[in-house]
């Protein structure tokens, strides 16, 4: 039979992230399919010198009571615990919030490094990665700093820049539903970047809203299928 | 009487650009409140680049659903015939050359409707989001901005010294001041605030402004 | 309000289908997923010189019968109607059969020209035209015909070749339910290449089993949102 | 005895190298009977290329849906666990790595292993369907065929006369005379058909066999 993926914990989900990993962080701002859950027990867990790819930086617990009452954990949190050494994203701090978010504040004392992607090719450069592809041409960035260093191409009269593809040892990420066989459903928004990254990691692990027995979910609905899916906690809401 | 458009006020002209039936993506921050002020009787469904089409009007608080969001990390509502789907697949859609219009904030247009929305001095560690693949895959680009900075700077440049988001790529400038069609032949002055003269306009623009042949003062 | 995509007839939606168009048929071998109904009417309609992008080329009604008992119409009416100049799809002809499809009977006497795609590389580069790229790099096809005349290119010691991408002025696919906005859902295997060909054309044109209203289709199970879908023909099974 | 193994055979000795837990796409033919071959007590994830995972045996005629077929066109039965995707998605997971095991037929194996599987002499408009990016991504490649062509030649060979589908690629050959795996010294027979001697498959074999040291009578 195929072996377990069910966890117990987010913290025994974690356990093996090693020192130097690259870690895919599904979600797309600071709250809204972020796998918080595993996040914060990665942040438990201590692993170092990671280079982590995510959609946006996050803004770290004082500067998010700002956005929602009471305020929120997300990916700053990962920063605040000098636990990365590369942030890969299109956001990585938010221009209309003060300069205080974690990532920003690390940057600005020359303690991460960054690279900025504008959002679809940070997408397509993961789905890029998932799929055995070498890079890719997109007209996005021509002209800018983005396109500082990279092949430039000229394709029928329009011009392009190169585009490598982007893979992690480990991707957390947020689902909604889950099979034990590790098939997946997303809850709206909260779709996001989730399913791009579960692709591209060699151990994909996810926290689910709600665990179900196999042959629960229509197989018509399913975004993630199971092949993709190594380790699964679910987190009741 | 002399006066500046509001915000809310730029947004009700922006959003007059709206036809019936077209898809538009709305940026971060001023854009978003276009969603408040569709034109009577036209259907227009908003694009999401977190994944989403179709939404509605930002939620209210009874309604608020925090996995259901726009790009600008709002709650939005639900509304019948819309849809979701993943990141990369918000951005085929993108590229793909699907949107009609996307409205964007900006710090800077050139008179060649070159656009830089995204990065600015001091802030090495922000980023330009969905803003590259927007302005580069939208059929059409429209800027809502305020005329000037705060320190009565203009924002309409010969040339932008603000990193770029893409080159050529706007279409239309709205600013508190004025309605600027970018054309081959440079920027075209087609609207101005009510009491506003041309030479006063002109004068908060690096760019040389061309009135239209049928300027006319901003009609909301 | 948004203009009307509904059609009576698949003749109705396939009028204004051009002589030279390029058109892409949904579907994956010559059964199951095939949007037959407007492939037929595509031959009463009478387009000629077309490029057609097909993964299959289908075997026509003749050698059909040895396939499903009482033989079925397939992509291979096209060519028996002398329609297509040239053919892109990845099987051509099945070598298990006799060489008397009418594709294969064409090309063997000079009539149509055949580029021959491996078929993921075929669902990349219609991906790749829907997204608006410029082409990308796969290790499928190195060091064989399919890679003659590509750009090749070394990376991280990987062989790739450049594939380009691939749009068209039609897409003629198959779906299971639309909403009259368009919205579509697939059914089982008969989901194959429509989705992807659906977003790579200027006008796709749909074949569905069921229409509903507006509302009736779950958001979270829509595959190909409405602004991909240009005509929507009802055909009840 | 001296007998050659039929299809069924050959397909039964093939699925025996399915571990438990494992993704593996079935090509079109004789592949395609190593779905009725699965050993007991293992869970074997079937993959087709036109967009499913996890689909169960052939369909008996009542159960016939032609909109549910594997990739040689054959209408199989739906299993609980299973999902359907499209085309692209298909292959971003074959390409991507996550197909264990790929048995594909083919026209010719060379010694180093490098596979011929969808072109031959006369029929220039055959294509290779979906066996290029299999051959390329899955992490094994098990080839089944006919030891020899209808009329005698050798399907093993030093190099490839047929159009290649990938280079390299090829991990096992299951014939109906031998079990042979494709390592860095060359060609290893590993099983040999009951009642063959080596001599006899080597004569009938145009690259150079080398017997394994625990050369043994193919297990069923």
């Amino acid at each position: 039979m195929p072996v377990n993926k069910v966890f117990k914990s987010c913290d025994e989900a974690v356990a093996g992230i090693f020192d130097g990993a690259t870690i895919m962080v599904g979600g797309f701002g600071s709250y809204g399919g972020l796998p918080i859950n595993l996040i914060v027990a990665l942040s438990r867990q201590g692993a170092k010198d990671l280079t982590v790819i995510a959609n946006m930086g996050g803004v770290g617990f004082e500067l998010s009571k700002r956005i929602k009452p009471g305020g929120y954990q997300d990916l700053g949190v990962l920063f605040e615990h000098g636990q990365v050494k590369k942030f890969i994203g299109s956001v990585p701090a938010l221009g209309g919030m003060p300069p205080d978010s974690p990532l920003e504040r690390m940057y600005n004392e020359g303690r991460v490094e960054i690279e900025v992607v504008p959002q679809g090719t940070l997408a397509e450069r993961i789905r890029c990665g998932a799929g055995g592809l070498g890079g890719f041409y997109t007209p996005v960035g021509v002209g800018t700093v983005v396109a500082k260093g990279k092949e430039k191409k000229v394709i029928d009269g329009k011009e392009y820049i190169l585009e490598m593809p982007l893979t992690a040892d480990f991707a957390l990420i947020k689902a909604h539903k889950a099979d034990t066989l590790g098939n997946l459903v997303y809850r709206r928004t909260a779709r996001c970047f989730n399913p791009v990254m579960a692709t591209a990691a060699a151990t994909t692990i996810v926290e689910v809203d709600d665990l179900v027995e196999v042959g629960q979910l229509d197989p018509e609905i399913v975004v993630t299928p199971h092949v993709y899916v190594h380790r699964i906690v679910e987190v009741k809401q | 009487m002399k006066a500046r458009l509001d915000e809310q006020t730029i947004a009700l002209r922006a959003a007059r650009e709206f036809a019936d039936g077209s898809v538009v993506n709305l940026g971060y921050g001023m854009p978003g409140l276009c969603a408040d002020f569709i034109p009577e009787g036209r259907a227009v469904f908003f694009q999401s680049e977190n994944g989403m089409l179709g939404y509605g009007n930002l939620a209210s608080d009874a309604e608020k659903d925090y996995e259901m969001i726009n790009a600008s990390d709002q709650p939005v509502t639900p509304l019948p015939g819309m849809c979701f789907f993943d990141s990369a697949a918000a951005f085929d859609m993108i590229r793909g050359g699907h949107i009609d219009v996307v409205v964007l904030g900006a710090y800077q247009v050139s008179e060649k409707g070159d656009l830089a929305n995204w990065g600015r001095p001091g802030r090495p560690a922000t980023g330009m989001g969905g803003g590259m693949d927007l302005a580069a895959g939208a059929k059409k680009v429209i800027v809502t901005m305020l005329h000037t900075t705060k320190t009565g700077e203009p924002r309409i440049v010969k040339k932008c010294t603000y990193p770029l988001t893409a080159a050529r790529c706007v279409t239309l400038v709205i600013t508190d001041l004025a309605v600027i069609e970018v054309t081959g032949k440079g920027l075209v002055l087609k609207e101005i605030a009510p009491g506003w003269t041309v030479p006063e306009v002109q004068a908060l623009t690096e760019a040389r402004l061309i009135p239209a042949s049928d300027l006319k003062e901003i009609e909301l």
